[in-house]
């Protein structure tokens, strides 16, 4: 009924090109946003902020970066480990090398540097298509981890090779280091989430997006079309991998503090990130997000759960825990292939119709 | 969103399934399951095995219950924080986290959330500079402490001296495996020996072509730093090239009865320990009456007296005589944790307090200070007995090349003061 | 000789084995590949469980004791017998075939037709469900798995070879590990054994089909499902081959699941769908990671081999795309 | 429909194939073809299944490229050019099996084959309010136009692989068309079709051609569409040229009526 277009027309392109069609839509996007900038913060307890809402924004940036790869150009990359981790040590070495520098720039050229290396090793995407491009990326994913691991200077000739993020301050406000309020980080990520977002859906619903996404459904017929396979392809791994360095620089400056490169940002991250963008539905944004939220939120649900509400031994519950999360993921796949945005467009189309059934 | 329906069902459980709030709290953030659940699990038996001894026998540590919340790690940083975040608000006296990456992750955030952090053989070296890291306490050895010992004995072994032998140093590939480095090669230049760094990969079960290396060179002496599968193929590669195995000397983390099981093939192999081996102390015959038999122990009791486990148990006794030090100073029973850093910084381990705790000569004697959080660094050695079937220890606890270290800790330490804007406490 | 070539030569032999190593776990890739499209990740967990399951079978360890346990408060982990080898393998394949039935009738049945990334998702989704229900059912401790394998290096072969350098120079004599040895034999006879079923026997001839041409397979009345069960039962037991050799080598645990990635550039040099690949891919890395640990390593801080394998394989795509054995690929509109 | 021969001569040509010869692996696709196409003509190829038309026009727009051969266009050489950079020389092409970007709509589709003529950069698109925005507009409107003169308005934001064939190749053709191409290659626009359908696509094709002056080059199998649209036609046969002029006389050649009827060579 109150969920519909008719009767709200658009009258230029301008209106027609917006990214919420339905006057429901907008003003619940607006509800979110007044929630997420402002409720959640004066609520927001540590374990929360540190446990659950920064590392979903900061995996939700990286699902982003992932999703234009593998859901806007078809690109299948396993190589998110590796490029997150350019991006922590990039923010690192800038942190320590300049230390008046602030945050939003250390966070943005860390974007800068991945970008780069990304597009470096998106070469091959060239010549290599399909899973040969995935075992492919995981070249990146090793030689990266392998090379930030080798060479001392990248973690300023530490011991252990360790890094850990020293203390910055924004607008008075400490957001990396010990001394750091969880909420100003929780709204530095949030910020550039937001922003992120923002700029996936610009990029996207453009020229740039549609060659993509003419790279990914045929790429012949993109080539024939105009299309320079060569820049589309290493445009979206630049981009892609652009996301996934401020992820990695947010991760490693803000959430976690500290981190070592084998550890931190191995293989299973990728694997992760790559969970996420499925989950959530490849080439959706809003799915980067859910997808993100399930992969975090899951884990921590059902061990607080297992452990915490039904007292079970912790070994037990992690167990359980890959039972549960790799049968749900199953179960996903099985009832939904193309992840749970398109559960959420398939609600959409029914409550369009809504009441009447057609 | 579903997101935010997510969060509610997520918020709600949180606060119905928060833990009953014990009085003294020692989280475990052990990890049960992944690559490195087979060194995770027994260390953690050994942990909780030994606060529910206290709780059993004694009514707790003076005279207040104590309780130890488990949380699964899986040896992974992400995972560690969010146990941390989830446990810190419970009361957490300190945190043990069996991790070298989650203890750099730690560090920082102990130190803002006023939490002692106790790593007994793990985590950052240079955590033993108490000026700067107030909140670190990682006696009574640590990785370079190991290191050192190693190389002395290699020089007791050698008539005094280690002059011209090749020694090469197979590690973990990550921060714990590159730890050593440093000191080791301080010590080559003071001592003259000729060091060859082998690097081995997460998880490391194919080692092939480093033990054709060392096969090739023949190394006088090889020093080990691995963990998980990593030391049982070391050991497996190094019996079948045969190696001399009472050449080979481990790291503590390499030393335990998952690593030295095989057959004779690491008869006669070294480690060092920084505690006692076996199960013949007057605790464990307590530990089998109050916590085994009353069918209260972690696991299933098949992990006891082996070496993890004991250091688990040894780790627990620790912190619990922080705890009833801290106690003791402030007057208080119920401590925060910020009187149990106090209680560390004031410990005195003497023989006598041991021998109470039914572990005497278990481990060394020490004191900390403010400025030392470290211990002495006293390390001993000991050598698989593959025809019993056991550890035995051949050597005591020794001092390691203290001046060389504290100086590498001071470098080390004052860095990363500097990197942090921390300004050293002064004492 | 000079003692240089012939550690040249050791290096080589010992990576050719390696390899051999590594085309055991890929094989089952592309068996599953060729016959359903699959990338199936779950391969290297499928070792780890079928490892799990013939250890806890040989050596009488009550299934889900730890389960039990907590759930009833017993105290109860073996049944207190010991299974000879061979009847515990037996079981083994067993479990395994009831693994590959239980995957086709309710994932792959419910997923026929799905993009390529659905199903390797999938499969990744089923590695982490058997990645947990493995360590439920048999516990997640270290098990030394010990079913007759010879192991260390080959007396005979060393004092053989002892001679061979010239005077005077440091050779202690060529190692070859006799596990390694077995594997070999073992790899070669799988191969064969699996060559001689596809070509002569009728179910064989069926598998090709399918993996030539889904609809024309279906087309003639052969049974999608059916043969899908035979081929994951088939990967399976690849899997319990690869998982006893790699046990063997260093116990049955967690990390076994890993040794999916040393497959995989394997894979991408061999291809997906060629078993001969698979060998030839798996030895080519094999040889090449050695050589390049042996040779440039050392000058570079070691520790190469995890990411030279996946850069040489990378290289060697970017200017053969088609692979090993494939044929130029001429793209149509 | 076919015009005297001294105008054609006057109008100029557009694209001049010269003993083109392509093969793959040994084995010859197309042995030296010659043929032209002059501006604002019709022009049809026709020939047996694997006669190498497709393979022409693919040599044409750049996908392969000849062993042998000149190609010229709009009165310059070619030399070995990537097709991404052919269609900025304003060719354009519908294909044999339809190649649309199936997740994507059918206004996407066609704004993708704008592609040609937008040109602000990633920071432009990444801020949108502003020149990308504007942009995105005009071309919009250009868009629109297609689709109206194509009658598609209903179908604008439906995801292509929903719809029918017929609708699907009309899709395709307002892609090409969107590009503004000088040349407009048509793979067989109207196999699969039913006789109302294939109506329309002539009517469509003719349109193009007056409308917009696009000259067309296209593959046909239906002798009656080709005799009625086309201005001239060349007929392949095993790779080779065998027959070209208007339709009329390569009605009437022998040998053109030799290989339809399929007698021996």
């Amino acid at each position: 009924m109150f969920y519909r277009e008719s009767g709200d027309f658009k009258k230029t392109y301008q209106k027609d090109n917006q990214t919420f069609p339905i006057k429901f839509d907008r003003w619940r996007y607006y509800f979110v946003m007044l929630v997420a900038f402002i409720v959640v913060p004066m609520f927001l307890t540590d374990y929360m902020a540190n446990a659950v809402m920064t590392p979903f924004l900061v995996w939700a940036i990286a699902a982003l970066g992932l999703n234009i790869l593998v859901g806007y150009t078809g690109q299948l990359s396993l190589g998110t480990g590796g490029f997150m981790a350019v991006g922590a040590y990039a923010t690192y070495k800038l942190m320590t090398a300049f230390p008046g520098m602030d945050m939003v720039s250390v966070v943005l050229l860390s974007g800068l540097i991945t970008a780069v290396v990304g597009a470096l090793f998106g070469l091959p995407s060239l010549r290599i298509k399909g899973f040969y491009l995935a075992v492919a990326t995981l070249a990146a994913q090793f030689f990266l981890v392998w090379l930030l691991n080798k060479v001392p200077w990248f973690y300023n000739y530490s011991a252990s090779g360790q890094i850990s993020a020293p203390q910055r301050e924004m607008f008075g406000v400490i957001i990396t280091g010990p001394h750091a309020t969880p909420v100003a980080g929780y709204l530095f990520c949030l910020v550039f989430a937001v922003g992120l977002a923002w700029v996936a859906r610009n990029l996207t619903r453009g020229r740039l997006g549609r060659s993509w996404m003419a790279i990914r459904d045929m790429d012949i017929a993109a080539e024939i079309i105009g299309v320079n396979p060569l820049a589309a392809k290493l445009s979206a791994f630049a981009v892609s991998s652009f996301f996934v360095g401020i992820a990695g620089s947010l991760f490693f400056s803000v959430y976690l503090g500290a981190a070592e490169v084998t550890e931190a940002f191995g293989i299973s991250v990728s694997f992760a990130v790559l969970f996420m963008v499925i989950i959530g539905g490849l080439g959706s944004i809003f799915g980067s997000f859910i997808g993100a939220a399930f992969m975090v939120l899951m884990p921590v649900l059902l061990k607080n759960i297992l452990v915490g509400g039904m007292g079970w031994p912790t070994d037990l519950a992690a167990h359980f825990e890959f039972i549960i999360v790799g049968g749900l993921i199953l179960i996903f796949l099985i009832v939904e292939p193309h992840g749970l945005a398109q559960m959420a467009r398939v609600l959409k189309e029914k409550l369009r119709l809504w009441p009447f059934p057609h | 969103m579903k997101f935010t329906k997510l969060a509610t069902i997520a918020l709600t459980t949180m606060a119905v399934s928060a833990p009953v709030v014990a009085d003294l709290v020692f989280p475990s953030l052990s990890y049960r399951t992944g690559p490195y659940a087979s060194g995770g699990a027994p260390y953690a038996d050994g942990y909780a095995d030994y606060f529910t001894l206290l709780n059993e026998r004694d009514g707790g540590i003076g005279g207040v219950k104590t309780a130890v919340p488990e949380c699964e790690t899986g040896y992974n940083t992400a995972k560690g924080v969010e146990c941390y975040e989830a446990t810190k608000g419970d009361g957490a006296l300190t945190y043990q986290p069996l991790s070298t990456g989650i203890t750099y992750q730690l560090i920082p955030k102990t130190m803002a959330d006023d939490i002692p952090l106790m790593t007994q053989g793990y985590g950052r070296t240079s955590g033993a500079n108490g000026k700067v890291f107030s909140h670190v306490f990682n006696f009574p050895a640590n990785y370079w402490s190991g290191a050192s010992r190693i190389i002395n004995r290699i020089k007791e072994e050698n008539s005094g001296s280690a002059e011209g032998r090749n020694i090469a140093l197979v590690y973990h590939n990550s921060g714990y495996g590159k730890e050593p480095i440093t000191t080791l090669k301080a010590l080559a230049d003071k001592e003259g020996f000729n060091l060859t760094l082998i690097p081995v990969d997460h998880p490391g079960q194919e080692q092939k072509s480093q033990w054709l290396q060392i096969r090739r060179e023949r190394p006088d002496n090889i020093i080990l730093y691995g963990w998980g599968v990593m030391n049982q193929v070391a050991l497996k590669e190094a019996a079948n090239i045969r190696y001399p195995m009472d050449q080979m000397f481990g790291i503590w983390w390499s030393g335990t009865d998952n690593d030295a099981l095989e057959g004779m093939g690491s008869h006669g192999y070294k480690a060092a320990t920084f505690h006692n081996v076996g199960s013949d102390f007057p605790v464990y015959a307590d530990i089998q009456k109050f916590v085994v038999d009353a069918g209260l122990a972690a696991g299933d009791g098949s992990n006891v007296g082996t070496v993890l486990y004991n250091r688990g148990m040894y780790s627990a006794m620790l912190a619990a005589s922080g705890a009833a030090k801290a106690q003791e100073i402030h007057g208080v029973k119920d401590i925060t944790s910020g009187m149990m850093r106090d209680g560390l910084e004031a410990l005195d381990v003497t023989d006598a307090l041991m021998a109470a705790a039914g572990m005497p000569e278990f481990g060394p004697e020490f004191t900390v200070s403010c400025s030392n959080h470290g211990g002495p660094g006293d390390v001993g050695i000991q050598q698989w007995d593959a025809n019993d079937r056991q550890w035995k220890l051949i050597g005591g606890f020794e001092a390691p090349d203290t001046k060389l270290i504290n100086q590498l800790i001071k470098v080390d330490s004052e860095a990363y003061a500097a990197e942090n804007n921390i300004t050293p406490r002064d004492c | 000789m000079s003692a240089d070539f012939l550690y040249i030569i050791e290096v080589i032999l010992n990576g050719l084995m390696a390899g051999v190593m590594y085309s055991l776990v890929a094989l089952g890739f592309v068996l599953i590949f060729k016959a359903s499209g699959i990338f199936n990740y779950a391969q290297g967990v499928m070792a780890l469980f079928a490892a799990l399951t013939l250890v806890g079978i040989q050596t009488g360890q009550i299934p889900f004791s730890h389960l039990i346990n907590a759930i009833f408060g017993t105290n109860m982990h073996h049944f207190g017998w010991q299974v000879p080898t061979i009847i515990a393998i037996l079981l083994t394949v067993g479990v395994m075939v009831l693994f590959a039935i239980i995957v086709e009738r309710y994932i792959l049945h419910h997923l026929v037709n799905q993009e390529p990334i659905i199903l390797f998702m999938a499969t990744i989704g089923l590695a982490y469900f058997m990645e947990g229900f493995g360590d439920i059912m048999w516990g997640s401790d270290i098990k030394t798995l010990d079913v007759g394998l010879p192991s260390g290096g080959s007396l005979w072969l060393e004092e053989y070879t002892l001679g061979w350098a010239a005077e005077g120079e440091n050779y202690y004599g060529m190692y070859l590990d006799k596990l390694d040895m077995v594997a070999s034999l073992v790899a070669i006879v799988l191969v064969v054994s699996l060559t001689i079923f596809s070509q002569y026997t009728k179910t064989g001839r069926a598998l090709r089909a399918v993996a030539d041409d889904h609809q024309a397979a279906l087309s003639v009345g052969i049974s999608l499902r059916t043969i899908w069960v035979i081929v994951w039962s088939i990967a399976g037991f690849v899997a319990l081959v690869a998982g006893i050799m790699w046990g063997a080598k260093s116990g049955v645990q967690f990390s076994l699941s890993l040794i999916a990635l040393k497959a995989l550039p394997v894979l991408m040099l061999g291809g997906f769908t060629s078993i001969p690949g698979a060998i030839i891919g798996g030895l080519i890395i094999g040889v090449g990671e050695k050589l390049f640990e042996y040779s440039i390593g050392p000058l570079i801080g070691g520790a190469t081999e995890n990411w030279f394998a996946y850069v040489l394989a990378l290289m060697f795509l970017v200017f053969r795309p088609q692979g090993l054995f494939g044929e130029k690929i001429i793209e149509r509109v | 429909m076919s015009e005297p021969l001294q105008q054609m001569e006057a109008a100029s040509k557009l694209l001049e194939l010269k003993n083109i010869d392509l093969s793959f692996g040994g084995v010859k696709a197309i042995s030296n073809i010659s043929f032209d196409v002059m501006e604002g003509e019709v022009r049809a190829i026709i020939g047996p299944n694997g006669a190498g038309k497709s393979s022409l026009l693919n040599v044409i727009n750049g996908f392969y490229h000849p062993q042998q051969g000149e190609i010229w266009f709009d009165g310059k050489q070619r030399h070995a050019m990537k097709p991404y950079q052919i269609a900025y020389q304003g060719i354009a092409r519908t294909f044999q099996n339809i190649a649309l970007f199936k997740g994507m709509t059918v206004l996407d589709n066609i704004m993708t084959g704008r592609f040609t003529h937008m040109h602000k950069n990633m920071f432009w698109q990444a801020l949108w309010k502003g020149p990308a925005e504007k942009e995105e507009i005009e071309n919009r409107e250009f868009v629109e136009h297609i689709i109206d003169f194509l009658e598609i308005q209903a179908i604008r934001k439906t995801p292509v692989g929903r719809l029918p064939y017929g609708l699907q190749k009309r899709v395709e053709l307002g892609r090409a068309l969107a590009a503004q191409p000088k040349m407009l290659l048509l793979d067989e626009p109207m196999a699969g079709m039913n006789v109302e359908e294939k109506e329309d696509m002539c009517r469509f094709i003719l349109d193009v051609n007056d409308t917009f002056g696009t000259t067309i080059v296209l593959i046909e199998h239906d002798m009656g569409v080709v005799m009625d649209i086309a201005d001239r036609v060349v007929v392949l046969d095993y790779g080779r040229k065998i027959g070209d002029g208007t339709p009329d006389v390569v009605r009437n050649d022998q040998t053109v009526i030799d290989a339809y009827l399929g007698v021996s060579h």
